[in-house]
Parts: C-alpha cells; structure tokens; sequence
C-alpha cells in the first residue's frame, strides 16, 4: 500500500494544540503549509471560536480550488461551527468586491505606506537610517501558536518593536485539556498523577518539534514527534514508555548541542528578579532561577523521588533545556506512579506545563504574553521568532471567570 | 554540440527533476510514490494565478521564467557522457557560473514582486547570502580547471582519468559544496524561502503554473549543481566496469541525496555567521584554493 | 550583414543612452547606473574593432577586461560616496548635496 | 558563426539592449531599474558571443549579473521612494539631457560610419581562451597588475569613506539630520 507523503494544509489550530487534543495530524497525512496560497486543504476543528472565524474565512478564501475541508477533531469543544462559519463567510462576500487581502498572515505591504517620503527613525545598527515595515503575524500564522497575535516592526531584518496578544478567551484551555481536568478535581491521587505527568511530557514534545520546525532542524523535529507518537494514546498502560523516553532522551541531547544552543544562548533573557516581580511561573521561572513548583509540595511526588529542575541563565535556550529534562522526568514519575500505590494525599493545586493551574487559571501567563514582546526587540527575524517560540505562550487570555 | 542536444537536454531536465523529487521523498521520509509526485504536480498546475500583492507585476511575473531558464542553461554546461557533452562550449564553467549568477535576481524579483514584508526580507536574505557565496563558487571553478588547463566541463573530466579532484583538491569541493547548496536553495541554506519561519519567503505568493514553475526549475537546479559537482570533483562519467552513463547517474544521484540528507541533519543557518564564515573565511580560502591549484597543476600534471 | 560601421552605431548609441541617464536623473545611484552603461558603450567599441579590425591579435580582451574592472572600481567608490552622503546628510538626492560645508 | 547566425543574434540583443537602457531612465520603480540595467549590460554579453567572442560574453553575463544585483541593493536602501508608487519624478532637465544625448549620438554616430576601417573582412577565428590567457599573462602582465592593484585600492578606499565615522573616525555630526530649512 503506497502511503502518501504528506499534503500542505492550513491547520486551525495549529499542530501543537491537535497534538494535545489527542490527533496526530502527520499519521492523517497532513502538514502545515507555509501559505494558505501553498495549500489545498483547510484541516480544521468541528467548532472554532468566533476570535478565529474571520482568520478562518480569510485563509479558506485563499485556499485555491480543489480545495476541501477536512474536520479532524474538536478540540476546543465551543463555540461556532467551522462549516457554518465559512458558508457565512461566503454570503456575505457575495456582494463587496473581494480585497486581495492575505488574512493568513496579515501582513501588508508595509513598505509602500504613507510616510514612506522622509526617513525617520533612530540609525539602525550600522548608523544607517532606514524606514520601518511592519509586520503583523496573524492568530493562524505558522510561526506563532493559534491564536497569538503579534505585531512587528522590521528595521531591515532586525525586530524593532514588537506586541504579542493573546486573543482567545479562556473557557478551557486547549493546550492541557488533561492538566486543567486534574485541576478541577474528578480523579484520585495516583491517576492525577499519570494522567499530569503525560500531559506535561506530551506539551513539551509537542513545543520541541515546534521550535525544531521553527528553527528548519528536521532531525530534531523528527525525534520529537517520535516521542509525540509514542505519548498519544487513549489508556494510559498502553503507552510504550521505553520508545518515548528514548526519543525524548535523543532530543535533550540536541537542545544541549552545540548548534541549538548557538541559536538560543543569550538571547530574551529573564533575570531571576524580574521573573519574581512579574510573578512568572513553570518553566519560564525555572529556568531563570526560581525553583517555584507546585509538585514540590505534594507528598504523592515526593515519594516517587520527585526534584525541579532549573536553570540560571534564563535564556530561551535554558528554558528549552528545563522543558526537555522535565519531559524525561515526566516520563519517568508517570511510569513510576502507574505502578506504585500512593498515599490518598488531599488535593493540591496541580502544575500544567505552563506553571500551576489555581482555581481555573494559570497566574503568570498573561505576564509572559505581555513580557516577550519586549525581550525580542533588536533581534533579528529568525532569532526573534525563536526566542518568542522559546516562551511557549498559551494564547488562552483568561477572562475573569 | 549535434542538434539533437537541445531536446536531449530538455527531456533530461525533466526527468531530472521528477527524478530528484522522488529521492527528495525517499531522504524525507522514506515514502516513495513517483506517481503522487506526476499529480501533484498536475493539480499545481491547473490552480488559478494569484495576483501580486507587492507593487511589481512585472518583476513578479517574470522571476519564474528567468529562474528556469539560469536552471536550464546551468544543466546544459554538465557534461553527462562522452556522447553526450552537453553544450561543449570552452567557456562551459564560466558558463555554468553565469548561469547561476542569475538565480540571485529571479529570487530578489520574486520577493520584489510579491510584495509582503516577509517576501521581500527573503529576497534581499537571498542576496546578502549569494553576495558572499559568490566569489568561492566562481573561483573554484576556475581553480578546478586549471589542472586540465581547459574551462571545458568535458576536459575536466578527462583530467581526472587518474585520481579524481576531490583527493587532489579536498579543499576546492568543501568550498564548491556548500556554495552550489546555496545557490540550489537546499535545507540548511533554504534561508529565502523558509517555510514556517518567513512563511514560504521570497516564493509565498505564487499559485498555479508561477508556482509549478519554481519548483520545476528549483529540482533542475539541484540536478544541475549536483552534476556539475560530480563532473568536476568525482571524475564525470569515469569509472571501471560500468558504462559511463551508469557511472555520472550512479554519482550525481549520490551527491543529490548526500546533499538533501545534510539537509535533513543540520539545522537551518543563521544569516549572520553564515555571512562572517562566508566573508571572513571562504573567500580567502577561495583566493587559497587557486594558489594551491597553481602549484599542483605545475608539479603534478604538467 | 554587420560590418564595424555597424557596432559602432550601435555602441554611439548606447553612450547616448548613457549621457541621457547620467545627466537626466537627480540621483546618485541613478547617476552610476549611466555611467556603467558609458562604459557598456566602451566595451563594445572594443570588441567591434576585436573582431573586424585586428582578429587575431588577442590584445582587444585586454581592453575589455580592463573596462570591466573599471566599471566594478566605478561602481564601488561611487556607491561609498552614496554611503558617506547618506550617512551625514540623509539623503542620495544629488540637488541637496550641493554645499560642502560640514 | 556564420554571417547569418551573427546576424540573428546581433540584430534583436543589440535592439532590446537599446531599449532597455533606456527605460532603465523612464521607469519609476527603482528596483526595476536595477534589472533593467541588468538586462542590458547582460545581453550585451549576447552582442559579444555573436561577435564571436565568447570569452568574453560569457564573462560579461556573469560580472554583470552580480553588479546589477549590488546596484539594485543600493537602490532600495538609499532611496526614498524604492518601489516607485509615489510618482516622484527623480530627473531634472530631461529636455536639455536628451538634447545632448542626441547630439553625442549623431557625433560618434557620424565618426562611425564616416571613416572608412581597415580590413573590414573577417579573416581568422576570433581568439580563443588560450590566446587571451597567454596574452594577459605575456604582453599585458604589467597593465594587468595595475588593473588588479586599482581594485585593490578602490576596495580600501570604499571601505574606509563608508565605514561609520568616515575616513577619520569621527562620529556623523550630532547625529540630527540637516534638512533643507536647517532646522535641526
């Protein structure tokens, strides 16, 4: 049986969140295009939330003929359905003349606007004045998680100001659906435990082989999603421990190579001080030197010999290194806990791969959302995006519940 | 130069190309299907033309002729056999280079034209990167020659009868290599069109026959640099036991997935050191490598 | 059939084309560009008169090589002029850069 | 080649490189001046391979190419208006300009066909790489040394006029630019 490499489609959301909603979107034979121009499949979610219908229709509009939508899964679980929305779109486009207008980026020709005539601005690098293009990467841009908006300003290719929003509304997040279900208290002890730890270990993976695809280094791309396949399963016993760790074992090495550390050394650096003031928490503390983690308290994770890990720097490429080690120890404790009996210890508050889950939100995201725009500025165009990747945002803003 | 070569080349850059696409899905991912290339290539083709957002209809419309025609004429310096020779011209290699000197303005007008910020940063990425690969490209091809002291591909080849270039000059080809990567837009230089990074870069924007186009012209610029690379450092079609054809297939479809597996294996560079290596290091070394060429030539083979 | 007449008609009219664009254009690059065609012009005198006048003799590449890398010397000091007005003056606009004072 | 291949070849380069040097003048957007330069300077290198010497037709594709593409760089950094759409006429005194261009024309023009060449008949095949080489590397070793040492210099000098501080080091004057009204 010939199996078909694999077709460029406009993913909504993007692969990071599929993976977490449980869809390997590779095994259906899909990846993302760089373009909606370059696709001919629109692979979306049975709902989308109504932030992401107009991107949505914008990006279908550009999809040229054949083009189909194929429905994987629905891993945001509200808000409108995805044909309505593009059948919507459609009638109200019958009559308005159709702008040539690439919503999947947004990003319109900025050289050519009104104060194009003087040159302002400060000297760029080499003293030399140039006028700025701005750039707005869209919530379905294949750089950014879905849903994050950022908004740039090129000085030649280096960043000269940039402003992320996190733009959908948190009713549950996408991104840990299992973390934030622990949260919420419907599962015993041990079984919080495993289902947690996979959890954790799946998000990291899954941002490893983001950034990997981010930085062009199929290699470690490829050994992320091995460790991603062998995560993604229904029952927990029926997942191959041994395959994944060995994968993500193979990816720690890398991040710590030469070449990934070249990229990421030094560069949107948070101070341990700073991450304290903002209130940062999960791996962005971690790794700037805070050693803040929910699991420390519990006794459950004390006994399977449980200790966080840090880092000092503080760097995108310590914070890829918190993430890989702490995706093999996840590994490791949800392996450890399957089996162990463990004491019926009372509820504490639960750590989502993104920092801890308290009473439905994750304090300290929206600071990180806020913060990397401005730790990006002066990079230029490939590192800025790496180091925004580095955060591992959740474009989930949390609405006061 | 008989009159059938016009036509031999063209059937040979077409089935060149399909050839390199299925050795770039065996690299990728180890799922060969010939026939998916054929059709998608097809359903490319019949999708409408996108129009251009940037300023220039011109420049975009004719940067995919103009990057198929360099592709084409770098492919039609390679001498394949000793019947086949290509277009034996005795300024082969310096034709080979100009050929490829013009890859630099089809990808600048691709970005020019299409008009997004991210399409023209992949554009002018494109330059800076060709600006400084420029000279060792150019250079080693003359220092390559000057053993056979002829700039005709096929005497090059006919110089390596004894021992090929790559042992006599092993730092000509780590100049030659990377540089005819770059030219070829392959992975670890693939800094214009970046898939997630510049969202498809200088080419985003085009749709149908423009984007059916590029990527013909990108698989036989591929085959053409790695023939070229065959020809001038692995002996051309030299070889023991097996027909000469046999041989230059066997080697450039060697030095095609060697090229596409450090692809795989390296993450993309960055422009910034890849520049300072590029200025710093591969141009000395290219003024170097034709010292080096001098002297051998005069011990070794006059 | 093309005699030397001929080529040089045509590399006349090339110069023209060349003065017409150096003296027409307000800007420095622009000025550059005229002065490479000029020198394009150059070059085909001297490869009109390789072919017809002396063909054997070898000399007449020399020329032309040498009004190549005339050209590329012309093109880089013209273009670190540009550079050194941009960078004090903010502007390649030749009518502005008329004073010399500092 | 024969005389009619050297015709076919002649006759339609030469005419597109006419014109297209000379829309290189007429055009708004700049960046499309720099290819347009580029394609005339690089069909010139046709005229060449059709008047048989391919050498040098095959150098001239491949230097220009590289050239135009600097030049098309520059253009797009030091100029105000690089993609052409806001219209501004960037020439002055087009009149006067043509009225010259024409009259140098009709000049050399006249000189050209006037005079009568020696030895218009073709006799021998151009020379070939081999005899520019010797030829480069006998007779006109030293005008060549001197060709490649004014690069050289020409390299230093660009370098230091363009390097940040100017030749001497100091930094650009505060800074502020200096606009026609002066004000700072």
């Amino acid at each position: 049986m010939v199996v078909r490499p694999l077709r460029p489609a406009v993913l909504v959301p993007d692969e990071q969140a599929w993976t977490m909603a449980g869809v390997d979107v590779q095994a259906a034979g899909f990846e993302a295009a760089a373009t909606p121009a370059a696709a001919s499949v629109l692979a979306g979610p049975e709902r989308i939330p109504e932030e992401l219908a107009s991107a949505v229709g914008e990006a279908w509009e550009l999809i040229c003929e054949p083009r189909r939508v194929e429905v994987l899964g629905d891993p945001f679980a509200a808000g409108m359905p995805l044909l309505e929305a593009l059948k919507e779109r459609h009638g109200e486009h019958a009559g308005m003349d159709h702008d040539e207008h690439a919503g999947m980026g947004h990003d319109h020709a900025g050289m050519d606007h009104g104060d194009m005539m003087e040159i302002t601005g400060e000297p760029s690098r080499d003293g030399l004045v140039m006028e700025a293009a701005d750039v707005a990467l869209g919530p379905l841009s294949p750089a950014l998680p879905t849903g994050l908006v950022a908004e740039l300003s090129l000085d030649g290719d280096v960043v000269a100001s940039c402003r992320v929003r996190a733009t959908l509304e948190a009713r549950r997040d996408a991104l840990a659906p299992r973390a934030w279900a622990a949260a919420t208290g419907d599962l015993i002890a041990g079984e919080r435990i495993v289902a947690v730890e996979l959890e954790r270990a799946l998000s990291h993976a899954a941002w490893l082989r983001r950034s990997a695809q981010l930085l062009g280094w199929p290699l470690l791309a490829d050994r992320a999603g091995e460790a991603v396949a062998a995560l993604v399963a229904e029952a927990p016993e029926s997942i191959a421990f041994d395959a994944a760790r060995c994968a993500l074992e193979v990816s720690r090495r890398l991040v710590e190579s030469r070449a990934f550390r070249s990229r990421t050394a030094g560069r949107a650096v948070v101070d341990a001080a700073g991450a304290r003031a903002l209130g940062l928490t999960g791996p962005i503390a971690r790794a700037s030197g805070v050693p803040e983690d929910a699991r420390s308290q519990d006794a459950a994770y004390a006994g399977l010999g449980f200790e966080p890990v840090t880092r000092e720097a503080g760097d995108a490429a310590a914070r890829a290194e918190v993430r890989a080690e702490e995706a093999v120890a996840a590994v490791d404790l949800a392996q450890a806990a399957l089996g162990a009996d463990l004491p019926a210890a009372r509820r504490s508050t639960v750590e989502g791969p993104r920092g801890p889950i308290r009473h439905g939100t994750t304090p300290g995201a929206a600071e990180a959302v806020a913060l990397a725009g401005g730790l990006v500025i002066g990079l230029e165009w490939s590192a800025a995006l790496a180091a925004l990747a580095s955060f591992d945002l959740s474009p989930w803003s949390v609405s006061a519940r | 130069m008989s009159n059938w070569t016009p036509f031999a080349i063209l059937a040979l850059a077409l089935g060149g190309a399909w050839a390199v696409a299925c050795v770039e899905q065996a690299v990728a991912g180890g799922r060969v299907a010939p026939a998916h290339v054929l059709r998608r290539a097809a359903a490319q083709i019949d999708q409408p033309l996108a129009v251009p957002a940037g300023r220039d209809a011109w420049l975009y419309h004719l940067a995919p002729p103009l990057l198929l025609v360099a592709a084409v004429v770098a492919l039609a310096t390679v001498p394949w056999a000793p019947g086949f020779r290509g277009v034996d011209l005795s300024t082969g290699a310096i034709l080979f280079s100009a050929a490829l000197a013009y890859v630099t303005p089809s990808v600048f007008m691709a970005g020019w034209g299409a008009g997004g910020p991210l399409a023209v940063l992949g554009g002018f990425r494109f330059i800076a990167l060709m600006l400084g690969f420029a000279m060792p490209l150019a250079m080693v091809v003359t220092a390559v020659a000057a053993p056979a002291e002829s700039l005709r591909p096929a005497a090059i080849v006919e110089v390596q009868h004894a021992v090929p270039m790559v042992i006599v000059q092993p730092f000509a080809a780590a100049l030659f290599v990377p540089a005819a990567m770059a030219v070829a837009l392959l992975a670890p230089f693939d800094l214009a069109d970046a898939t997630t990074e510049l969202e498809g870069g200088a080419f985003s924007r085009y749709t149908g026959l423009h984007a059916g186009l590029i990527a013909l012209a990108r698989k036989i610029l591929v085959l053409a640099v790695a023939g070229m690379t065959a020809a001038l450092f692995l002996a051309g079609w030299q070889g023991p036991l097996l027909p000469p054809a046999i041989w230059m297939a066997l080697k450039t479809g060697a030095v095609v997935a060697g090229m596409l597996w450090a692809g795989r294996r390296l993450p993309r560079f960055e422009l910034e050191r890849l520049l300072v290596v590029a200025w710093i290091v591969a141009i000395p070394a290219a003024i170097g490598v034709i010292v080096l060429a001098g002297l051998i030539t005069l011990l070794f083979y006059r | 059939m093309i005699s030397l007449p001929v080529v040089l008609a045509t590399a006349a009219l090339l110069f023209a084309v060349g003065v017409y664009g150096a003296l027409s254009q307000t800007n420095a690059i622009m000025v550059i560009m005229g002065i490479e065609l000029m020198l394009g012009a150059a070059m085909l005198n001297a490869v009109g008169f390789m072919r017809y006048a002396w063909p054997d003799a070898a000399s007449g590449a020399f020329f032309v090589l040498v009004v190549m890398t005339l050209m590329a010397v012309e093109a880089t000091v013209g273009f670190a002029l540009v550079i050194a007005a941009f960078r004090n003056r903010r502007t390649a606009e030749l009518d502005d850069l008329t004073e010399l004072r500092g | 080649m024969s005389d009619l291949a050297t015709a076919l070849v002649f006759w339609p380069s030469a005419a597109i490189m006419l014109v297209t040097g000379l829309y290189v003048f007429r055009t708004r957007s700049m960046a499309r001046a720099g290819l347009l330069l580029l394609a005339s300077l690089g069909i010139e290198g046709l005229v060449f391979l059709s008047l048989a010497s391919e050498f040098l037709g095959v150098l001239q594709l491949l230097m220009m190419s590289g050239e135009m593409v600097i030049m098309v760089f520059f253009m797009v950094m030091f100029m105000a208006d690089p993609g052409g759409l806001m219209g501004m006429d960037m020439t002055h005194d087009k009149r006067r300009s043509a009225a010259v261009a024409a009259g140098v024309a009709a000049a050399l023009g006249a000189v050209a066909v006037a005079t009568d060449w020696p030895g218009t008949v073709v006799t021998g095949a151009a020379p070939d790489i081999e005899q520019i080489g010797f030829e480069v590397m006998g007779r006109s070793m030293l005008s060549f040394l001197f060709a490649g040492m004014t690069i050289l210099f020409a390299m230093v000098g660009g370098i230091l006029l363009a390097k940040h501080g100017g030749r001497l080091g100091i930094p650009a004057p505060a800074g502020e630019p200096r606009d026609e009204e002066g004000a700072p």
